[in-house]
């Protein structure tokens, strides 16, 4: 994590907040801090989404490509998470700085999706044992604000549902396959996220818990955990993460808490998208020049 | 080109023999009998056998085999901070978690992969809450854990003998970490899975399928690990989770039986 | 205080020890460590060995692959040996790609392999010209306390004596191979280099089979592969100049010593199969 | 097909040696060294400057780096560096300069036999060149035992590879005791004994050289 | 190693000599040092001089997969080696920036001016292609590495010959030279590089720069141009702005500089060529000057092989007492050392000395232990929570163990380590 | 309990500031002017006799010198000004003390005021207690006492209203938009300390008594800030934090309007953009009336 | 001695009340008192208080602390201060060692202002010192100031080991030539050790 260094007092100060409820900036230890996102950002894209998320900003793109099918699972496309982190989020990122947190981010993710129900790689085949279309997802972090996993969760999410892949028509004689691409833009396939997690972060700060951390809250938690939450209300990964531990019991409190703020995020995640999915024509893009 | 030049090197690209082998269709992990495929009833661990002090220039190690699974870990220091780093009253553990080329059935390379590279963060996360940071200021204690052949549970034994390795160095800890496994199969848990038995995403793709994997301090009943991976409902979750710290309470004693071996073993030679 | 001149004054030390033919670890100068070796400890591995040489513990595990051989040689296979001194084994290793002695170990390893001519390589040929057995041997050093090479050379000759290949069959119409993990054979090693090392102490007292302390200490090193009555390498790199009869001494005992080293691997091997 | 390697018939006989010395510039001390088409270039510096890492406090630090003429240095090359360096390492006075150091390159220009020894050889040349204190000179010769059992001293590529076993050795220049032994190949006990002491025998010529060639050099200076 | 830095006095000198249209070595502003372009005893082997500064070139070829994108083309590879011979300052191992901007250069100037005929090095198109590697050595640094790389370079591309081959089906033969004749590669042109010195700010500019004029310049310009005038690159660096009429100057300057050297290469390759034709001596060794006093040649040696049987005794006579002790030593040694076999699949010589890791004992001692512990849980199965009382009678409490059947499980120890 | 998640494009974007004053803004290289009367100051360069700019700000002229005030810039510190700094290091009786400016400030072990009053010489002890006065992480307020010539500043607590900060919370504004005031410390009636460091450090915290002399302000107390105080400290901190993104001034009257105008609003809704411009808005008219 | 109960971390060992004291290898947790190390338990009568602690069969001070005696070699000298490389703790040999830095004004008590540090110490030399703190993040800071302290074992240039003739004095045996060190007031144990 982006640590910033925090004064003994400070930390009292967040940790007693914390435990009545009452966070630095007024929050309660469940709420979120105000979200924002844009999808379609950018159009070399097969799909992209930005969020913002008070400090923190990232950019998801998702390109699709056609490859091979892997030999363990030839019946199956692929998804690829690679998350970068760039120095001029913050300046530690700088050369190697930003690799660990890169890679554990994009792991997390990797496990997160790594299960049938979450995006179907079945309907990503498109000659068995041969050709499959494989998604990459590159998440960006433009700045560090706290809770980066929940975030580019949330942007991954909304970015693969944002996501069309070109329709491939694909004719087989006496042998060898046929590959054939539609030129019509908008006769292209959709992927169904409906399933998809949003990863849910729950820092332990003091004797109590709270969700989308600021960075000035994760100085001050020596214990999170993840979880990668669908929306029927399943975990798709959990994760500990950091130098502290659970009694058992504050653990399944913790899972109750996950699974609460988890579906609800999801849902208005949903909604969201499909709006804006739906008003896409008289929409007015925003992008970074406000 | 970037071959790796530190080594003597074969050809570019080689395949393992087993992806030639026509695909069998996976066997139910349990008979009707309710015995896995090594015979075992599902809530049944395999025998542990601990043994510590077996790298002789290491400040503390141990050896940790269960069945399939072998697991080596040694424990140097507490030693000077290596890299160059700013002043910390707090020592600092490190972690490195590898898997040797020949330790599973396809072959591993030699570079660090992902999976690797999280255990390692993983393995460091489970071991820290255990260890009285404070009693080495500005030092570290590097860990290092080599997985010489595995058959399931992989990082719940690192976990376990890793935190027995560090006794043995005499590593001032709040309390042993153990670890233990389990994999979801619907409503049945089979405990400290093989390798045939973990999760894998490509098989398995109903709900509540899914391995979860525990590490905690027994005697202060503190969870200092747990992850899980596949589709899980929280109810299950939430099983997996006290099966694994009930399992790793019966661990301890175990721990316990090696470590003092070593210890009287020490007194032995001094008297 | 006797710990006191160890640590301050180690050379001091080993000569006190050394004057009375004599080490510390109570050997004679001519005299190897215990040697144990364990075959076929590693059953995700086609073969695999582990040697003890007093503390220096060896893995060495055999993964075999398939791959397309050289357009030059098409009928012959690889054998790519490689020896990682991890930083496991010792204080003196950091983590990280392998340093200049585990890059000489691994070499030496090869020439170990391509002089003796142990193993045909032809006999690693699935199909002409495109499929050949890749044998990746990797030496794991899980505990380092001196005279690796040897270790590594007895783990090394053992896994291959232990290694046996799965049957490939060649569809010749879909000029496909597949393979039988049920079936396998034995692979064929055509003679048994051993290798036994000397350590030359203040420019003249010769050690067999040092220790890592005495490694350190040593100014200069020999070590000598030999195949039953013949010689198949000798390395002395540098190090302090041996007179012509003290090589022969050197010479004269790594002969004894591969006859009972190759015994060990013999009855191991019997207990194996019985 | 090479001509120039026309002298493979007669087995006795040391190949041609021709020597440049202080042909480069910016080293202190440099040589090229020919033996029969086979050729090394070295360059010497020292002693100087030691990087904090390898810097040892009663000795000077002997640093080695080998470059093969194309591709990559691998583990090979690395062995090799290892070889010269101590061999080298041997006969310097290491305690003269403590906390120093001594870089020699090694530029490999073109292998056609006995090339370990032209290393070495060429190697000492360069430090004579350099005038860094030694205990005293080195020489390395090279012989290989064709199928026919018998022995060639400094044996071409092609004599190398069709022969059963190529061993090399480096003498000190004070009672010919044997510094470095590189060999491969079978052989029995015999016939390392007799390579040995013809290699022994050869070495004087090339100590000749030496000589001769600071001889030279000094000559009209 | 620090490159040590030019005194103030010496660049004032050096800047105020240009100035004066001077130069220290006394050459005309336009003029090249010395050039001499030779080639080795094998194939792709050039050396080259400019003055001080020395370059060697080594081209060799091997059979590889072509790139997905081009499944028809060879690859030419150009790789810079700064060695640490060449001046203290260049460290071993990874390419400094320096070095990366001269294979850059290089690459521009040879790979992609297309100088040879990529199509050509095909065998058997998406499948296998010849690749062409040049390394470049730089061995003595006296300034103007770069002319230098590109002149070894190319000559030594020019001065190349790759082994023949046939296809036959999927059957490919690389023929060896002593079967067939190596055929060379088909250059299409020779571009070389010649660089500028710039000084106060553009105004003064010298031709093929020594190191120490190279390091008061203010920049340089590289121009890569071939005999046909073309320009295959062009490379400004350095802090100045330069006026237009200097560049066009340094091109018509390129132009003469090129032929020239050009000419030079195809003199040197032609001497190549009728040395080897009628096998006279060729390679390095002939450009050694016999009479300098750092050289010296001397005519093959004899070694005398008659006296050989007699010295071999005398060497080794002395050491027959010396055997024999070690010998009965060894057969002591080899009486102790009979193998034991402890386990299946382990055994060993030698007993004693130290080895913590004779673990089969171990093992047997551990099984009883679970065994005991488990007839103890049998009996007390119902305490799970472990308290130690500082009393010593509370080994029973302690020793908890695993899930009960176990046991049985005990027997297989094979492969334990 | 619902995520408030919004698009973007619904989401009111701020009203572009008037015009007006933006007339003598200045892009890098531009002429400011070719009268060579003038002196250059910062942010300006002279080229054949005409005076240059060489950041992006507004033209400042005092009589004869003419400089550019950057928009945006780091804090570079005056003598006298108060700032807000974190330290960063314990070193050799100095502390290292990060306060946004070019370079780390120090704050010398001789200009704090230890614990027995203001006249007493620093001995070794202290030397060896430094940590337990301030160690890496701690706030403080202090007064630039001097600027190095590399323009590094060094700072001193020598007034009991200086010091160590206690609990509380810290937020980070651009140092051009903090007023210069003759005090930078604020009681506000609301029971709220707010510190408004030149530097752009804004300290926010729950008003309290007195520091005692002899612990002279090191020892603090963990005790838990009741709800209500935590809950106006959040809220003026939401209210710097809402002027700040509107590009503001900060100071004590505009910090306490926004306060008040924001009063009808539960204080996570703050966070909200469109609550935010509201507020402000309101906030901007009161001050105008004001004709501040 | 009977079997000792050896205990492993984690395990409770008593309640923590007034007449119990947590001693080394211990800690406490909300009121009780546990073991944090594996050895054997050691139990200690005080008049009122019981002193409870675990002690390993070998000795665990295993990092430098402050006021601890160290056995250090010394790498390099400047006018300012010498860098040494620490290879023993007490009677601990380390296994890796830790960087010391003995400066200039800690070699002695008196005259501080006119120590010559190239006569206290030469690269080599074997020195006991004692912590006086943590020092930075590089190197712990070691000073010499008292009698038993400074170098107990130096080689001359003739490499032969030196013995002390005064507190700044060395004599090589061999050339019988002095050269200068601020040598430690010469401990029995280390005599012994030189002529053995």
């Amino acid at each position: 994590m982006v640590d910033v260094q925090l004064s003994d007092a400070e930390k009292t100060y967040i940790i007693h907040g914390a435990q009545d409820n009452l966070r630095e900036d007024g929050r309660g230890c469940e709420d979120y801090r105000h979200l924002e996102i844009e999808t379609s950002v950018v159009s070399t894209t097969s799909g992209s989404a930005k969020i913002r998320l008070a400090n923190t900003e990232i950019l998801v793109g998702v390109k699709v490509e056609l490859g091979e099918t892997s030999p363990e699972n030839p019946d199956k496309g692929r998804i690829e998470f690679f998350v970068d982190c760039s120095a001029n989020a913050t300046p530690e990122f700088e050369g190697r700085g930003g690799e660990d947190l890169a890679n554990e981010i994009s792991n997390m993710l990797a496990r997160a999706y790594d299960c049938p129900s979450c995006l179907d790689m079945r309907k990503l085949c498109v000659v068995e044992g041969k050709k499959c279309w494989i998604v990459y997802v590159d998440v960006l972090l433009l700045e560090c604000g706290g809770s980066l996993f929940d975030a580019s969760s949330i942007a991954v999410k909304a970015a693969l549902y944002n996501t069309s892949i070109p329709r491939l028509t694909v004719t087989h004689d006496e042998g060898h396959t046929e590959l054939e691409l539609s030129d019509d833009p908008y006769d292209v396939q959709r992927l169904d996220v409906y399933n998809s997690p949003c990863i849910v972060t729950l820092s332990k700060i003091g004797h109590s818990h709270v969700v989308d951390a600021s960075q000035k809250e994760e100085a001050c938690c020596l214990a999170r955990l993840m979880l990668a939450v669908t929306d029927k209300g399943c975990v798709t990964a959990m994760k500990k993460e950091g130098s502290g531990s659970f009694d058992v019991s504050s653990i399944e409190d913790m899972l109750e808490t996950g699974k609460k703020v988890g579906q609800s995020l999801n849902k208005s995640l949903m909604e969201v998208l499909v709006s804006e999915d739906r008003n896409m024509k008289k929409k007015y893009m925003t992008g970074y020049l406000r | 080109m970037p071959t790796d030049t530190r080594r003597i090197t074969g050809p570019e690209s080689s395949v393992s023999p087993y992806s030639f082998c026509k695909i069998q269709e996976p066997q139910p992990l349990f008979n009707s009998q309710d015995l896995r495929k090594d015979g075992r009833k599902c809530d049944q661990v395999r025998p542990i056998f601990l043994k510590t002090g077996v790298v002789s220039k290491a400040q503390g190690s141990a050896y940790l085999e269960q069945d399939g699974t072998k697991v080596i870990c040694a424990v140097y220091g507490p030693r000077a901070v290596i890299k160059k780093e700013e002043f910390s009253m707090k020592g600092q553990l490190r972690c490195d978690f590898k898997y040797t080329t020949f330790s599973c059935k396809y072959r591993r390379q030699y570079q660090q992969d992902n999976e690797e590279k999280d255990y390692s963060v993983q393995l460091l996360e489970a071991l820290e809450p255990a260890v009285l940071l404070h009693k080495f200021p500005k030092a570290q204690v590097n860990i290092y854990v080599t997985v010489l052949q595995n058959d399931g549970s992989a990082l719940a034994a690192s976990i376990t003998c890793s935190s027995v390795a560090l006794c043995d160095a005499g590593i001032e800890m709040y309390d042993l970490v153990t670890g233990c496994s389990t994999r979801l199969a619907g409503d049945r848990l089979l405990l400290d899975p093989c390798k045939h038995e973990e999760y894998s995403s490509k098989e398995h793709s109903e709900v509540n399928n899914g391995s979860v994997t525990v590490g905690l301090m027994p005697s202060l009943n503190q969870i200092s690990a747990v992850t899980s991976s596949g589709e899980i409902q929280f109810e299950h979750l939430k099983k997996a989770i006290n099966k694994c710290s009930e399992i790793c309470v019966q661990l301890y004693p175990v721990c316990q039986q090696s470590l003092s071996k070593s210890v009287k073993e020490n007194i032995k030679e001094n008297t | 205080m006797a710990a006191d001149v160890k640590t301050a004054q180690p050379l001091q030390y080993y000569r006190k020890f050394i004057e009375k033919d004599v080490r510390p670890d109570e050997r004679t100068l001519e005299e190897f460590r215990p040697t144990v070796l364990n075959i076929g400890c590693v059953t995700t591995a086609e073969g695999s060995a582990l040697v003890k040489l007093g503390n220096t513990t060896v893995m060495c595990g055999i993964k075999a692959e398939i791959a397309s051989p050289k357009t030059e040689e098409p009928k012959k296979g690889y054998i790519v040996p490689n020896v990682e001194l991890g930083p496991l084994c010792s204080i003196l290793f950091r983590p990280g790609p392998p340093g200049d002695q585990a890059q000489r170990l691994s070499q030496f390893t090869n020439d170990v392999i391509t002089h003796s001519c142990c193993i045909n390589k032809e006999d690693l040929c699935i199909v002409p010209g495109k499929y050949v057995w890749v044998l990746y041997c990797d030496m794991v050093c899980l505990n380092y306390d001196g005279n690796i090479s040897d270790a590594c050379v007895l783990a090394l000759l053992a896994a291959l004596k232990n290694t046996s290949l799965p049957k490939v069959v060649w569809d010749e119409d879909t000029e496909t191979i597949e393979t039988d993990h049920n079936t396998t054979t034995q692979l064929n090693i055509i003679c048994e280099p051993v290798s036994s090392t000397f350590s030359i102490f203040d420019n003249e007292v010769l050690l067999v089979d040092p220790t890592v302390e005495e490694e350190s200490l040593s100014t200069g090193e020999v070590t000598i592969v030999t195949i039953d009555d013949k010689i198949c390498m000798i390395r002395k790199p540098g190090g302090s100049p041996l007179t012509p009869q003290q090589l022969d001494l050197c010479i004269n005992r790594s002969f004894i010593r591969s006859q009972e080293v190759i015994r060990l691997i013999q009855e191991t091997l019997n207990s194996v199969d019985r | 097909m090479k001509m120039s390697e026309q002298k493979s018939g007669s087995q006795n006989v040391l190949r041609l040696m021709v020597c440049e010395m202080a042909h480069l510039s910016r080293p202190d001390g440099s040589a090229t060294t020919f033996q029969g088409d086979t050729c090394v270039m070295t360059s010497v510096y020292g002693p100087t400057e030691v990087r904090m890492a390898k810097e040892q406090i009663d000795r000077t630090t002997v640093e080695v780096v080998y470059k093969p003429k194309s591709g990559l240095p691998s583990c090979a090359e690395k062995s090799l560096e290892n070889i010269i360096c101590n061999t080298c390492e041997n006969i310097l006075l290491g305690n003269a300069h403590p906390r120093s150091a001594i870089n020699i390159t090694v530029q490999e220009v073109q292998d056609s036999g006995s090339f370990t020894a032209c290393c070495i050889n060429c190697c000492c040349l360069a430090l004579l060149d350099a005038g860094i204190g030694m205990k005293c000179t080195m020489a390395a010769v090279n012989c290989c035992i064709d199928n026919e059992e018998n022995i060639i001293v400094d044996p071409t590529r092609k004599e190398e590879e069709q022969s059963q076993a190529v061993l090399t050795f480096a003498f000190d220049s004070k009672d010919k005791n044997i510094i470095t032994v590189i060999t491969k190949g079978k052989y029995s006990q015999q016939q390392f004994q007799k390579c040995l002491v013809l290699c022994r025998d050869a070495s004087d010529s090339v100590f000749k050289f030496y000589r001769e060639t600071m001889e030279k050099k000094l000559s009209k200076t | 190693m620090r490159e040590t830095p030019l005194s103030n006095c010496e660049r004032d000198f050096i800047k105020t000599a240009i100035a004066e249209k001077k130069r220290i070595d006394g050459r005309q502003a336009y003029d090249y040092r010395h050039v001499r372009v030779s080639f080795g005893v094998e194939r792709g082997c050039c050396m080259v001089n400019i003055g001080d500064t020395r370059v060697m070139a080594q081209v060799s070829c091997q059979v590889v997969e072509p790139k997905q994108a081009r499944p028809a083309d060879g690859t030419l590879y150009i790789n810079v080696e700064l060695s640490p011979m060449a001046c203290p300052s260049f460290e071993p191992g990874r390419l400094s920036d320096f070095g990366v901007e001269i294979n850059r250069l290089l690459e521009r100037c040879l790979k992609e001016s297309r100088c040879i005929d990529t199509e050509s090095l095909c065998i058997v198109a998406g499948e296998k292609v010849w690749e062409i590697r040049v390394d470049v050595h730089v061995i003595n640094h006296d300034g103007n590495l770069v002319d230098g790389c590109s002149i070894a370079a190319i000559a030594a591309i020019a001065h190349f010959r790759r082994p023949d081959i046939t296809v036959s089906g999927d059957e490919i033969t690389i023929h060896p030279a002593s079967e067939r004749d190596p055929v060379p590669l088909s250059v299409h042109h020779m571009p070389i590089c010649v660089s500028f010195a710039f000084f106060e700010q553009g105004k003064y500019l010298l031709v093929d720069p020594t190191d120490k004029e190279e390091k008061v310049m203010d920049g340089r310009m590289i121009i890569g141009m071939n005999k046909h005038r073309e320009i295959c690159t062009l490379q400004i660096t350095g802090q100045m702005l330069l006026l237009k009429d200097q560049v066009l100057r340094c091109s018509n300057i390129a132009v003469v500089k090129v032929t020239e050297i050009t000419e030079l290469i195809h003199k040197a390759l032609e001497n190549d060529r009728e040395e080897r034709a009628k096998g006279g001596k060729y390679g390095f060794a002939e450009s050694v000057p016999k009479n300098k006093v750092t050289s010296n040649h001397k005519v093959s040696a004899p070694v005398d092989m008659e006296t050989v049987e007699d010295h071999v005794t005398s060497t080794f006579s002395q050491n027959d007492d010396v055997i024999e002790i070690d010998s009965d030593a060894a057969s002591t040694s080899e009486s102790d050392d009979s193998v034991v076999i402890m386990d299946k699949g382990s055994g060993a010589i030698g007993l004693g000395g130290p080895s913590t890791w004779n673990v089969d004992d171990e093992m047997s001692e551990l099984k009883e232990e679970n065994k005991s512990n488990t007839t103890k849980t049998k009996q007390q199965k119902s305490d799970t929570n472990i308290v130690v009382s500082i009393d010593d009678s509370s080994e029973e409490e302690t020793t908890e163990i695993l899930v009960e059947p176990s046991i049985q499980k005990q027997k297989k120890k094979k492969g334990k380590v | 309990m619902a995520v408030d998640i919004r698009l973007a494009s619904t989401c009111v974007r701020l009203k572009p500031e008037s015009i007006d004053e933006l007339t003598n803004l200045v892009t890098p290289g531009d002429v400011i002017t070719s009268d060579t009367g003038f002196m250059r100051g910062h942010g300006t360069f002279m080229e054949d006799g005409k005076h240059h700019a060489s950041v992006a700000g507004v033209v400042q002229r005092v009589n004869k010198l003419i400089c550019v005030k950057p928009l945006k810039t780091r804090y570079n510190g005056e003598v006298g000004d108060i700032v807000v700094g974190r330290i960063i290091e314990v070193g050799m009786k100095r502390w290292k003390v990060d306060t946004h400016s070019k370079l780390d400030s120090v704050l010398m072990l001789s200009s704090v005021n230890l614990p027995g009053g203001e006249l007493r010489r620093r001995s070794e002890e202290d030397e060896k207690l430094m940590r337990y006065y301030l160690k890496e992480g701690d706030l403080i307020s202090a007064e630039v006492q001097s600027v190095f010539n590399d323009g590094s500043l060094s700072l001193h607590t020598r007034s009991l209203k200086y010091g160590k900060l206690g609990q509380g919370s810290l937020y980070l504004v651009s140092p051009s938009l903090i007023k210069r005031r003759k005090t930078h410390f604020h009681n506000l009636p609301c029971g709220v300390t707010v510190i408004l460091g030149n530097n752009g450090y804004v300290w926010v915290c729950p008003t309290e008594g007195e520091v005692s002399e002899q612990t002279g302000g090191y020892e603090q107390n963990f005790e838990p800030v009741v709800r209500a105080d935590r809950e106006v400290v959040a809220r003026i901190g939401n209210c710097v934090q809402s002027l700040a993104d509107h590009r503001m001034m900060l100071f004590d009257t505009s910090i306490l309007y926004t306060y008040e105008a924001s009063l009808k609003f539960p204080v996570k809704d703050m966070m909200k953009p469109e609550v935010k411009t509201e507020v402000i808005d309101l906030a901007r008219q009161r001050l105008e009336r004001d004709g501040t | 001695m009977a079997a000792p109960s050896v205990c492993v971390p984690g395990q409770r060992l008593c309640g923590k009340d007034s007449n119990v004291q947590p001693g080394r290898g211990t800690y406490e947790r909300n009121g009780f008192i546990y073991a944090s190390l594996t050895g054997c338990l050691m139990t200690e009568k005080g008049e009122d208080m019981t002193l409870v602690e675990v002690v390993r069969s070998t000795e665990t001070t295993l990092v430098p602390s402050v006021d601890c005696l160290v056995t250090a070699r010394v790498t390099n000298v400047n006018p300012r201060f010498c860098k040494c490389n620490i290879i023993k703790v007490g009677s601990k040999p380390l296994t890796d060692s830790f960087r010391g830095m003995i400066r200039k004004e800690d070699v002695r008590s008196t005259e501080k202002d006119k120590v010559e540090m190239y006569k206290c110490f030469r690269p080599g030399d074997i020195v006991i010192a004692r912590v006086i703190s943590l020092g930075d993040a590089q190197s712990y800071l070691l000073t010499t100031a008292e009698n038993e302290l400074g170098v107990v074992l130096a080689t001359s240039e003739e490499g032969v080991t030196m013995v002390p003739v005064s507190w700044c004095k060395m004599r090589c045996p061999k050339t019988l030539n002095d050269e200068f060190r601020k040598v430690a007031k010469v401990q029995p144990s280390f005599i012994e050790q030189c002529d053995t």
